[in-house]
């Protein structure tokens, strides 16, 4: 479905992506783990093109998309939800989830869009009329996820889904990851914690200071430690 | 410092060089002209008034080059007026630089532009550079009491304004009617300081009382509160001298307010012919631009047909000022016979010459005893009122009616 | 080498300067001469503020029309003129000092506004209390001569520059280049944000002065409130950033292209000198935002490399 | 006394005026992070055209606010493609920088073209209505005054419905809170930006309009009306579009108070100082958020 293949990216003069390549296949999730700082978001930043890709290509159900805008990337299908702020603070929970289904895909179905994600996240519904801004660290992860699925995505990538949560409430927002991948969303999340991951995922790859630097399938990898100790120093 | 900064440096400084173009030297044997030097704002907020000075310097000049030039004993023929004239955008600092480009070009004299601000910059040149210098719808008298031997204005000062106004209302209008209630709006320039205080000074003297006198900044855009302390304070003749564009803003704003005093003086402001945009707000208001052409000078007569075929109508208020200059440094080369400056000078300060502006003659500081005619808006046409003799209109009184 | 190379070519300026008003008596090339010094002791002032410590003050004619109105107004009164000047450039950097304090609590967009709309009062209340012209007594006038106002022009240029310099290698000026680059980082390492700040308005402010002074003993008559008007300060601005904002080089080349430019254009074709200058401007700051400094460097490096493309294809 | 409520009806009216200005200012503010210090020009811009349309077509200038909105959001987009397009890829702070320093040289430009096309003279609308005004007692409140109030009001409420009540509108808030988030929604941020700055520019004409009737235009107006309403921006709190218009009547509050307590002359240093003095107290501005 997402075929990365030697993606360079750099800030300026400063390099850091360097030859990474990836891919994420139908219904599946995959995850790149690695510490912080291994260009984890700067790669996602690269799909997405809110950063400039210096050289490889992204290509996304076989056609190569490098070269697009964001918005066009989000009208194929391609759906990220950032590090942190991936919610609009000054807008209320109901008009983020109205403009999660801004692209022209999923404006149509907004209605029925919106009753899917709300039955999804009842605690949404609730707070519809309050600012997002107002809401606790897991609801507006929920909104940043609820606002994602709006626009009906065929691959969802997560940046650091964990980041800044308690340990109970990244557990529910794996579990909703899992249900995303049972309708028929592949996703692609990238993450520090390599135990929780791991059980989730079909799939991971290694990154560190840049470099994909092995990859495997989360049983391969939990069961065989010595491949992920080895690569990370964890 | 890296190669390429030096490269950037001797950049500069050729740059700097290159600008020393040697000027020609002065032309040898006989002149193929007489070079004036004319300053004039053409851009800005004088431009109005502007565009009648130049009109009045070309009209001039073409007449008298038609008329075979002017004749210098010194190449013993006559040579034609060669009139270099340059635009200073209303900008006292562009008129000074202008000055003294054109005093390299070796210009026999200079002819100034319109408003005090550009001929305030413009005498200070003509004294460093001692070349004489003219110059006509500016009524500072300041400028003629620091001592300068190169300034000529054969135009109404601030004293002769100040006398005319109360001089004009008490001739044409019967005792009871007369409005004593004086009101001035000043602006805070130095030519408005003068004309503020000498309408102060001369208003008792004729019955007038002030009871509204205040100063604004040019530039003001809303004049709401100096109308209603004027209202309030019943002023029935306002007297003002506003700088472009501030004239249009006051008398709309007076529109707006409903306040419309019997009689309203607008000096300069009131000049130009987009004055008329106004309509009725600013019909009736008198203005004191120095000369019309009903006053019946000889040679008016030409001159004005040729504004009416090519301006469609009678020359403005301004043309008839800047032509006669022209006729006065043609007369001075003429009696001078040569066109060394000092001795045009020496034979400008001795004028006494029937011109399109009247019978002009110098006093020592430069100023020439004229009267100041006064002329009134009806109806959009500028009509002369005083002086009585070569009236064309009767007054129109109370403008408010 | 390349150290007294640039020594060098200061050196050789300086007495193409010196020379100038010797060798040639035409008054216009003196006046664009006198302009361009004045100006470029405005721009490299400005510079301190605006490039070293990353200000954008547009209020800079503020501190301009002070120099210039104290030190006239005590010139024409009867004092020496040096220590006229002295006290408008002391009185302008007391002044600086105190409006610093409040205005250099502004960040960014804040203090750009709020030093524009302070300078732009100061230009009316000098408005209403100076509104005459203000003009040299007739025997100065008679006695006029441009080579004394000629050297003091080139002497405020010159000592500009030269503060600039030594700012630029000292302890201070590093530390006013790092409040520039990122105030937090400059504060968290120990550097006294708030004083370097200081500094920076009070000395550009000082030298601003000081070229106002050279205006009042240069120009023979003008308005008081004109020094104060905010085309001063978008001209400084304008010429500091087409120079190269934050060099020592980019101000002098910058107000020599400027007042040249403008004088030989403006003499043929009026309106488009204006348009033109927007225009280069915006083109500066948008494709080379270090001026000429930058665009020479580049052209020196395409130079350079072209050069040695055609060695290696001789050797080759 | 009665000329103390009168100043300050004076001032009030003058000020929605100013906040009128400010209003086009803040929106591409806001949302570009933009500071068009060129506002003014376009203003100027759309008071000849009004000149033209009333003096040229004979319409009469209230109804050619519609047009002279077109034509100014019209230059607007042109500004937008040829212009402000390069410097929105800068990042945020540069951009403002940058394009405070580009929309200076904008005013050059257009000032030297308004020159060579309109010449340099003043011009004015005058209309039959221009001297009809609502008295009370002795209190008059001209009606083309009251009108421009009422046409800022209007447009300052139209523009915060614009915003809270379309999908557009709603794009407009993202992209001006997050410009990140809002693409990766969907939202083509460089329509939403084009957009956002042909409405700043059209609200800038009508507002030309208001001053070609109430005061006159020359090609030299632009940056006195540029400093009011950045004032006003500032005053209102940057970015924030609720507060304008209340702002700029303060502002015109505080210039009609200060002429007639201390003189005519003075009207705008006061202004200028009590500007100084909220920007001290309230770095923020009156109603802006504490960033």
């Amino acid at each position: 479905m997402l075929e990365v293949r030697d993606l360079e990216v750099a800030y300026g003069d400063l390099q850091v992506v360097w030859g990474v390549s990836f891919d994420v296949p139908e219904r599946s999730i995959v995850a790149v783990i690695g510490p912080n700082g291994a260009g984890k978001t700067t790669t996602l930043r690269a799909i997405m093109s809110l950063l400039p890709v210096r050289g490889g290509t992204v290509s996304f159900r076989g056609k190569p998309i490098s070269g697009l805008l964001t918005h066009q990337i989000v009208e194929q299908g391609l759906v990220m939800i950032p590090e942190e702020r991936a919610t609009f603070a000054g807008m209320t929970v109901g008009q983020n989830l109205e403009l999660g289904a801004y692209a022209k895909r999923a404006r149509p179905h907004r209605d029925e869009t919106m009753d899917e994600v709300l039955a999804i996240f009842p605690r949404l519904a609730e707070r519809r009329k309050q600012l997002a801004g107002t809401l606790s660290g897991g609801e507006r992860q929920m909104l940043a996820i609820g606002k994602a699925l709006m626009a009906r995505p065929e691959l969802l990538i997560l940046d650091e889904p964990s980041l800044g949560l308690a340990p109970v409430v990244v557990e529910a927002t794996f579990e909703t990851i899992r249900s995303i991948r049972e309708r028929g969303v592949s996703v692609l999340m990238v993450e520090q914690h390599v135990e929780m991951t791991l059980e989730v995922v079909d799939h991971a790859y290694i990154l560190e200071t840049g470099r994909v630097v092995g990859d495997g399938s989360s049983d391969e990898l939990r069961h065989d430690r010595r491949i992920l100790d080895a690569y990370l120093s964890m | 410092m890296s190669k390429a900064r030096f490269g950037a440096l001797v950049a500069a400084v050729s740059l700097l060089v290159a600008g020393t173009v040697p000027v020609a030297a002065q032309d040898a044997e006989i002149p193929e002209s007489i070079k004036v030097g004319a300053v004039v704002p053409l851009t800005g907020p004088f431009a109005g008034g502007g565009a009648q000075v130049e009109r009045g310097y070309r009209y001039a000049i073409d007449a008298i080059n038609e008329a075979g030039g002017v004749y210098v004993e010194e190449y013993g023929t006559s040579l034609p007026l060669e009139l270099d004239l340059r635009d200073d955008e209303s900008d006292p600092n562009r008129t000074t630089a202008i000055l003294e480009d054109l005093n390299g070009e070796g210009v026999v004299a200079y002819l100034g532009g319109f408003g005090s601000p550009l001929h305030a910059a413009g005498t200070v040149i003509a004294e460093k550079n001692q070349i004489p210098y003219m110059g006509v719808a500016t009524a500072l008298q300041a400028l003629h009491e620091n001592g300068y031997r190169y300034y000529f204005s054969p135009f109404p000062k601030s004293p002769d304004i100040a006398v005319s106004v109360f001089e004009m209302l008490n001739a044409l209008l019967p005792e009871g009617e007369r409005p004593t209630r004086v009101g001035i709006f000043q602006e805070s320039t130095d030519w408005g300081e003068e004309l503020g205080a000498a309408w102060t000074e001369q208003a008792p003297n004729y019955g007038y009382e002030v009871v509204f006198h205040e100063k604004y900044t040019p530039g003001t855009t809303d004049f709401s509160d100096l109308i209603f302390k004027a209202q309030e304070a019943g002023v029935q003749a306002l007297l003002s001298l506003p700088t472009p564009p501030d004239g249009f803003a006051l008398f709309k704003q007076m529109g707006e307010l409903g306040w419309k005093p019997e009689f309203s003086l607008v000096v300069r402001a009131a000049d130009v012919p987009t004055w008329n945009d106004l309509g009725d707000v600013g019909d009736g208001v008198f203005l004191s631009a120095g000369w019309h052409p009903a006053l019946g000078f000889e040679g008016i007569e030409p001159m004005n047909q040729r504004h009416i075929d090519e301006q469609g109508r009678p020359a403005d208020p301004v043309v008839g000022g800047s032509y006669s200059l022209v006729q006065i440094l043609a007369d001075s080369i003429e009696r001078a016979g040569t066109l060394d400056r000092e001795a045009i000078r020496d034979a400008m300060a001795a004028t006494d010459l029937d011109t399109v502006a009247g019978h002009i003659t110098f006093r020592e500081d430069g100023t020439s005893p004229i009267e100041n005619p006064l002329m009134q808006r009806q109806d959009g046409a500028v009509q002369l009122i005083w002086p009585a003799e070569a009236a064309t209109a009767e007054i129109r009184y109370p403008a408010n009616e | 080498m390349r150290r007294n190379v640039s020594v060098a070519a200061w050196f050789v300026l300086l007495a193409v300067c010196i020379v100038l008003p010797f060798s040639s008596e035409d008054s216009q090339v003196l006046t664009i001469a006198i302009q361009t010094f004045i100006l470029t002791a405005l721009a490299s002032s400005w510079n301190i503020i605006g490039g070293f410590a990353g200000q954008i003050s547009l209020g800079h004619a503020a501190f301009f029309g002070m120099g210039t109105i104290i030190t006239r107004e005590l010139w024409l009164s009867g004092a020496p003129l040096p220590l006229s000047l002295a006290a408008a450039i002391v009185a302008t950097a007391l002044f600086a000092l105190i409006i610093g304090v409040p205005m250099l609590r502004f960040r960014g967009i804040y203090f750009s506004i709020g030093t524009l709309a302070l300078a732009v009062a100061i230009s009316l209340t000098i408005g209403n209390l100076f509104p005459g012209i203000t003009s040299m007594p007739v025997e100065a006038l008679r006695a006029y001569t441009f080579t004394d106002p000629y050297f003091l022009a080139l002497g405020a240029a010159v000592t500009t520059v030269a503060v600039a310099m030594l700012l630029r290698r000292s302890v201070v000026g590093l530390g006013m280049m790092a409040v520039r680059d990122d105030e937090a980082a400059a504060g968290a390492v120990g550097v006294d944000v708030l004083a370097h700040k200081l500094a920076a308005f009070a000395i550009s402010a000082a030298l601003a002065a000081l070229a106002g002074g050279a205006f009042a003993f240069f120009s023979v008559s003008y308005y008081p409130s004109y020094p104060f008007t905010a085309v001063w300060s978008f001209e400084t601005i304008l010429v500091t950033f087409v120079g190269g904002i934050g060099t020592i080089v980019g101000p002098i080349a910058g107000s020599a292209f400027f007042v040249i430019g403008r004088d030989t254009i403006a003499a043929n074709f009026e309106g488009f000198q204006v348009i033109g200058f927007g225009v280069l401007f915006i083109v500066v700051v948008l494709l080379v935002p270090g001026g000429m400094v930058e665009g020479a460097q580049r052209i020196g490096a395409w130079v350079v490399k072209q050069g040695q493309g055609r060695k290696r294809d001789v050797e080759g | 006394m009665q000329l103390v409520i009168q100043s300050a009806i004076s001032g009030l009216l003058i000020g929605g005026m100013y906040g009128l200005i400010a209003l086009g200012l803040a929106l591409a503010f806001g949302v570009l992070k933009v500071l068009n210090v060129a506002h003014g020009e376009l203003v100027m811009l759309g008071g000849y055209v009004t000149f033209f349309l009333v003096a040229v077509v004979g319409l009469d200038p209230f109804l050619s606010m519609p047009l002279v909105f077109v034509a100014t959001f019209g230059v607007g987009v042109l500004l937008y493609l040829v212009l402000f397009r390069f410097v929105v890829r800068f990042d945020i702070d540069t951009r403002i920088k940058n394009s405070l320093l580009i929309s200076f040289g904008l005013v050059l430009i257009l000032q030297a073209l308004a020159v060579t096309f309109f010449t340099a003279d003043e011009r004015a609308i005058i209309t039959d209505y221009s001297t009809a005004a609502l008295t009370f007692e002795s209190i008059r409140v001209p009606f083309i005054r009251l009108a421009g109030l009422l046409v800022a009001v209007a447009l300052s409420v139209g523009l915060q419905q614009l915003l809270d009540r379309t999908t557009f509108g709603h794009a407009i808030k993202a992209t001006s809170e997050d410009w990140a988030l809002a693409s990766l929604a969907g939202i083509d941020i460089r329509r939403v930006y084009l957009v956002a700055f042909a409405i700043s520019a059209g609200l800038a004409g009508v507002a030309g309009t208001l001053i070609a009737l109430g005061f006159s235009v020359s090609p030299s107006i632009g940056l006195g009306w540029t400093l009011k309403a950045l004032i006003v921006v500032v005053l209102a709190g940057l970015g924030s579009i609720r507060g304008l218009i209340v702002a700029g009547m303060l502002l015109g509050l505080a210039e009609g108070l200060a002429s007639v307590w201390l003189g005519g002359a003075y009207r705008e240093i006061v202004a200028l100082g009590a500007f100084l003095l909220v920007l001290l107290v309230r770095p923020q501005g009156l109603f802006g958020r504490r960033e």
